[in-house]
């Protein structure tokens, strides 16, 4: 459904964030970014989104250049500030606004849809709130609600359970893998946590400056893998809680506390 | 809804301030029309009858007052929605509806208008007109399209377009004959209703209800445009198009305007704040009530502008004196919301 | 001149333009005639026995009306501006009623308030330029235009004005402006005619005020009078009316100095103007620095005085060949002839000592 | 060091967001403020901070009321824009200000004070970029370096680690410990992650509309307890890897995923 | 610091400039004055010498040109100084010197001044100043403390003071007397280096250096200040009383620049964009760049307004005209980095 096939970008022409970048996601499938900070996650997602412009290769969804696919696509962005205070329910309605006519206010299906969504993440009750008033994991799931009110084909979210306490992590974990299993949907998202990957993520892509990985969560995020691209020393750990197996994925810090803090990755940066 | 129900009622009762409003002004005047008089001559109209012991009056009612305040409305109106709409398409409460230089465009082309034909007639209307428009398409066309930062992008384009226009003027009032066509030039840009009739009317009618009818549908799309432009095309919208629209309809809007009244200020700048306070921020309820609200209040301004004195008090002063306490009342009631 | 050959053919012509309401309630057609007034537009009047109530809305027409009108009383609306630029006194015995005239009804001195204009009720209302004219026309009542499009000079244009309102009241008399002007033309030209040697340079100082130096250039009254007072205009450089900064006025450091309005001579001739110093201007050193007079109206615009300002101005700039005693007479007995007002000797002085500083 | 004593706070007359908090934190020591979205967190730490007043109750730091205490607090806020693009060793600079006379601009001191913190933080090597370049993780770290640059006594932020790749999360969590035990300051920090908690703090506020849980990580975040504030049923396990013992924190989210995601949490809310 | 010598030659660059520019405007003028007896009368004075032939000279050089240059200098350097901090200060670039009453209540003063004395002597200039001050405390005390959004708040109470006193203003021209003092009033307004001398120079001078030097010195902080309060205020800095610090000071300096000249606009709007474009946004290297080149350009325009026609240009017009091109050059080559 999602190709993705040699993208390239970057900000300046000397130096390139995203090096050829291929991979293909499925309809049902949900594609995990991981990367060390800077190396050009929500730089890829805003490639994807069209908002910035491959320079050589494209992405195609459904077929169609992804930028023209535009009206399929929901993007839940990184970082937020609103100059004017909407209440929460008019913020998730202007998810509808690609469905409808320039001229066109919303009518009552649009907002019934958006009541809908914010009831799938859980926060119909802070419907009139205004958006300026919430805490920040209050306006991320207004962010996602508005994302879905839009009936997306293809779900972008540049970390999603970033300012979530763990019990709305977990929510938003579960209605994205629901949403995309039952509305054969695809779903993109950035994700500093390996456990969020491997707990939803059908596929993984490791990036890097030159080189990125692409594959399932258990394959892509191995010991060597992530020493390599982050620096760090891991090991994913079963246990058995309760009749249920579990995987986490572990940091094995050691190496680290014992260096001094802030010094070179020492195993990090593969050599392109 | 409930809200819509609500805002529906809040408009019907803005609407029914503004129909009052007019039909009180068209009382009021200099000249001494007893009531009874005003409601027989109406009465005369509907019947097509003419009363010829009230000729004056008939005059002064139909010919001088209703020309002047349904010119007033629109242009109240007018000025309001437009301030409301580039406030937020702007992000910026500083926004007034000539930042794009329409204003000063239009009135380089009414002051060259005076300055050639020595004279406020058609050819001066049609030049301030046309003049309002080409110094937006200028500044547009000096925004860089791939500019990061678009809204300052055109600001400071409309900054740029705006003092030319401004110098160009001043260079025409110096250049102008200082017996009859700079005191006229001073005249016609400190903005006045004074002697506006039907042909005036006739020439700002279809612009400003053409305007403003566009700026109220692309209304909720506004709401979007103020989210910034990143966020509103990650939303699945072109927000430079819906901009460009609005941009057009505001300018038409505007160059009408002054076209009929020379550049009047504060309106455009201050009644969408009230409205903002008093309404909230949404676009869909800021812009109905922008325009009612800005209507009802230019009517009065202008009542009073003729009324209180027998050679007219500038509306510039009286807008402001008005206003200002209007708007001071508002603003301590405000609970910091903007 | 031009002005009356239009008038006379244009009394032949029908007034087509005319639209029917203005004309047919008010005037009886048998009485109507039509008269074309300065700016080329035809107008039906009423006899002159019916014009009771006039509205002159440009300032110093009004003299004209003055001089001609056997009743002041007939003007009941004026611009504010036409008193102030005259001489109280003056204006006290030529119109004992101005105090009372409504001026009222102009906005911002410059347009007429419509409903103001009807309350009024006039039989006639005199106008300046098209500007002037969106307030009063289509009202049913006849309205007068008083421009001349681009004349600039004050012996045509007052010559102009004070035959149409000849025309329009129906006076005649034996000392109409142009024979006036004739006979000041002649003098002016008799006592020039022996002087020899380079046109002495002088200023037409429209105002000084608040550090605000303005002069009158080429295309202005000023190219009148100076020629006609044997001068030349030291600010021809400078087109219309024009501010200027002391250091311009150096540069051109003329003979003779005229003051229309603002601070009056007296305070420059004692350099007290505040910012500036006059005591460098040659001028200044010969105490040639002059306000020019105001009477019914201020000598420097046109007016029903006008044809005594080429004479004052020989009188100051060539004592030797006009002096001040020979001026005064030839005031004096131009009022007596055009207004029938004597005036003594110590007022006629008044005048012609210039402005106290206002206060 | 710190004292809280009874602070209640909230935005609007009806609803008080903090009722009744109180603990002590003494040097050294970092508190680690935990709790679902919008239940406080961060209006606890303005109110410490002294951005917002304590509507009773009070805080001291070294015995004065923190809000005069200011200037030995840093803090970290929790989401960022800019519109003036300064660069990022400007930035940092600015955490200096406040020992600076209003008159005066930064030495040579203060930048090699500011440098220091940037290399502290390791990322020295953005000192010359403008921070509207940023990606989120490097504008979080900067932030940090900002809040470092102030020399503070205590050291207040909010969520820290978001936006952070799991190298950086160390990284941050490392220095935040060991400026604490070597420069003799207490830290207070807002988390969602009780990893975090339990390996740096040594303190635990838990928050809760009416009632908190203060105390050691390893006692207050306690299966009951999380289960109370979160509706999660969690376990910390401890597992030998490499010959060392780690400890994690682990969510049993099966009761989750079975149940309707969304869903009202079954357990949540302790009664108050 | 490599970047603080590189702004050090910048600063000393622009000095020269200003420098330059002044010097060469002493010799140009409508009264011509040959090159070498300018040096001659400058070495006369040095040497406390006077020449009879070169009387008018010499005071058209030191009595004319010298204090009107200087005046120049000093309202360009002021009004472009603090629009740079004001800008910074409300985080808005819309943000003129004015925005806070400042110019209105000046003007309004002055206009005051002219009505009652009828003349620009010392009362209209002293009304003038002390109501620049008082629009601004009006301002200041219309702000509520406890509002949320603190600069929109100064915003919008700078709106209400501005149009009050804008209001008044048209009030005095209403009531002034048509013939004398409305032209007064009318070009006092318009802005004018014309006429200027040493007592004015000397109303100014202190003021306006105390003013930009109290700018100077708080530039960095202005830094933090746009970042916004709460940030500010987590720095550990109190930002109201930076704030308030630095309206003060720039308020000392609009109202004596409107005080000295009339109301100059566009310069304090548009000069800091040019010196952010040219030498980046920090206040630090801002304030100071702004001030110079403001200056400079400021002399620059009245030397062009003195010397291209005989009749003085309105300061207005040639701000625009020759700013407007130079504005567009620097925006057309801008990165979108605003
Ligand atoms: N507008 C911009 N102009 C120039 N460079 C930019 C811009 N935005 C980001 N960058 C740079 O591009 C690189 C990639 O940024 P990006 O935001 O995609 O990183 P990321 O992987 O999302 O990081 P994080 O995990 O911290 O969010 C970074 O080095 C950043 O400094
Ligand atoms: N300015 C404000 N005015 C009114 N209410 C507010 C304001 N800011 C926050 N709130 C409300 O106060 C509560 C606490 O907000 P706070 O930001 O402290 O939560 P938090 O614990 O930090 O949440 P999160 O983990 O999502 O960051 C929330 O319900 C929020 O909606
Ligand atoms: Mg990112
Ligand atoms: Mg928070």
């Amino acid at each position: 459904m999602l190709q993705v096939k040699g993208g390239s970008f970057g900000y300046t022409p000397e130096k390139a964030i995203l090096n050829n970048i291929t991979f293909t996601l499925k309809e049902r499938e949900i594609l995990a970014v991981m990367g060390p900070n800077g190396v050009g996650k929500t730089t890829l997602l805003k490639c994807l989104m069209g908002i910035l412009k491959w320079q050589s290769g494209h992405s195609k969804l459904d077929g169609k250049d992804s930028s023209e696919a535009r009206i399929k696509i929901g993007y839940v962005p990184q970082a937020h500030q609103f100059s004017f205070p909407y209440s929460v329910l008019d913020m998730v309605v202007f998810g509808r606004a690609k469905y409808m006519s320039v001229f066109a206010t919303p009518g009552k299906e649009d907002y019934r849809i958006a009541k809908e969504a914010l009831e799938e993440v859980g926060i119909l009750h802070l419907s009139d709130k205004s958006c300026n008033r919430l805490s920040g994991g209050q306006l991320q799931m207004v962010l996602i609600a508005r994302a879905l009110a839009g009936e997306p084909r293809l779900l972008i979210l540049d970390e999603p359970e970033s300012h979530l306490d763990f019990y709305n992590q977990l929510t938003i974990l579960e209605i994205i893998k629901r949403l995309t299993k039952e509305k054969k949907i695809a779903c993109v998202m950035n994700t500093h946590y390996p456990n969020h990957a491997i707990k939803v993520a059908d596929q993984v892509l490791l990036l890097n400056d030159c080189k990125s990985v692409f594959g399932k969560p258990i394959e892509v995020l191995t010991q060597e893998n992530v020493r390599a691209y982050f620096g760090v020393d891991s090991a994913i750990v079963r246990t058995r809680i309760l009749g249920k197996e579990i995987s986490t994925f572990v940091i094995l810090n050691q190496s680290l506390s014992e260096n001094e803090p802030g010094g070179a990755r020492i195993e990090h940066k593969i050599v392109c | 809804m409930d809200g819509q129900k609500r805002i529906a009622n809040k408009l019907l009762a803005l609407f029914g301030l503004l129909i009052v409003v007019m039909i009180l002004s068209l009382f009021l005047g200099r000249y001494s029309i007893r009531p009874d008089e005003v409601v027989r001559l109406f009465k005369g109209r509907m019947l097509l009858e003419s009363y010829s012991d009230l000729k004056v009056a008939e005059h002064i009612i139909f010919d001088v007052r209703l020309p002047r305040v349904l010119i007033a409305a629109l242009v109240g109106a007018g000025l309001s929605i437009v301030g409301a709409s580039l406030q937020g398409i702007f992000q910026n409460p500083l926004v007034s509806p000539d930042i794009l230089g329409v204003s000063s465009g239009a009135g380089f082309g009414a002051a060259l208008g005076i300055l050639l034909t020595s004279g406020a007639g058609l050819i001066t209307a049609g030049l301030s007109f046309f003049f309002g428009l080409l110094s937006v398409l200028l500044t547009l066309s000096l925004v860089r399209v791939k500019e990061h930062s678009q809204t300052m992008s055109y600001i400071l384009a409309g900054i740029i377009v705006t003092s030319v226009f401004t110098a160009l003027t001043s260079l025409i009032k110096y250049v102008a004959d200082t017996e009859d066509q700079l005191p006229s030039i001073i005249f016609w840009l400190m903005g006045s209703f004074a002697n506006k009739n039907f042909d005036d009317l006739q020439l700002i009618i279809a612009p400003i209800l053409i305007g403003i009818l566009g700026l109220t549908a692309l209304r909720w799309r506004l709401n979007i445009l103020s989210l910034g432009d990143e966020e509103a095309f990650s939303l699945g919208i072109n927000p430079k198009r819906i901009r460009i629209a609005a941009i057009l309809f505001s300018t038409v809007i505007t160059a009408a305007c002054v076209m009929a009244s020379g550049i009047i200020g504060w309106v455009g700048l201050v009644i969408p704040h009230i409205c903002r306070q008093l309404f909230g921020v949404e676009h869909d309820t800021l812009l109905p009530t922008s325009s009612l609200l800005g209507a009802s209040f230019m009517v009065i301004v202008d009542c009073a502008a003729r009324n209180l004195t027998s050679a007219e008090i500038p509306i510039g002063i009286l807008t402001a004196l008005i206003g200002a306490p209007f708007f001071a009342l508002i603003y301590s009631r405000m609970k910091g919301e903007v | 001149e031009t002005a009356q050959a239009e008038t006379a053919q244009a009394e032949t012509v029908q007034a087509e333009t005319e639209k029917p309401e203005a004309t047919s309630a008010e005037i009886p057609s048998d009485e109507a005639r039509t008269i074309t007034d300065l700016g080329g537009n035809v107008i039906k009047l009423p006899p002159a026995s019916a014009i009771n109530r006039v509205v002159v809305m440009n300032p110093p027409s009004i003299s004209m009306l003055l001089s001609i009108l056997p009743d002041t009383k007939k003007i009941i609306g004026a611009n504010a501006n036409a008193f102030e630029r005259a001489n109280p006194e003056i204006l006290e015995k030529m119109f004992p009623e101005w105090q009372n005239v409504e001026t009222g009804f102009m906005i911002d001195g410059f347009v007429a308030n419509t409903e103001e204009i009807l309350k009024l009720e006039p039989d006639l209302v005199f106008y300046y330029g098209n500007m002037q004219k969106p307030g009063i026309e289509n009202l049913g009542i006849p309205i007068v235009d008083m421009m001349i499009k681009g004349e600039n000079n004050p012996e045509k244009v007052s010559v102009a004005w004070d035959n149409l309102m000849r025309e329009i009241f129906e006076v005649e008399a034996s000392t109409t402006l142009a024979k006036e002007w004739e006979m000041s033309n002649d003098k002016a030209q008799k006592a020039l005619s022996t002087y020899e040697g380079e046109a002495k340079s002088a200023i037409y100082l429209l105002s000084n005020m608040g550090g605000v130096i303005t002069v009158f250039g080429s295309g202005t009254y000023a190219d009148t009078w100076f020629e006609k007072g044997g001068l030349v205009n030291a600010a021809s450089d400078v087109k219309g009316q024009s501010e200027v900064s002391m250091e311009q006025m150096h540069e051109w450091d003329p003979d003779y100095i005229f003051v229309f309005k603002g601070t009056p001579a007296s305070v420059m001739l004692a350099n007290q103007v505040k910012g500036q110093d006059w005591s460098l201007l040659s001028a200044y050193e010969h105490e040639a620095i002059f306000d020019i007079p105001q009477t019914i109206f201020s000598w420097g615009a046109p007016c029903s005085d006008s044809p005594l300002m080429p004479l004052w101005l020989i009188s100051k700039s060539h004592p030797d060949l006009l002096d001040e005693d020979e001026f005064s007479k030839l005031f004096k007995a131009y009022y007596e002839r055009v207004y029938d007002i004597e005036l003594d000797d110590e007022f006629i002085q008044s005048i012609l000592n210039g402005r106290e500083e206002t206060k």
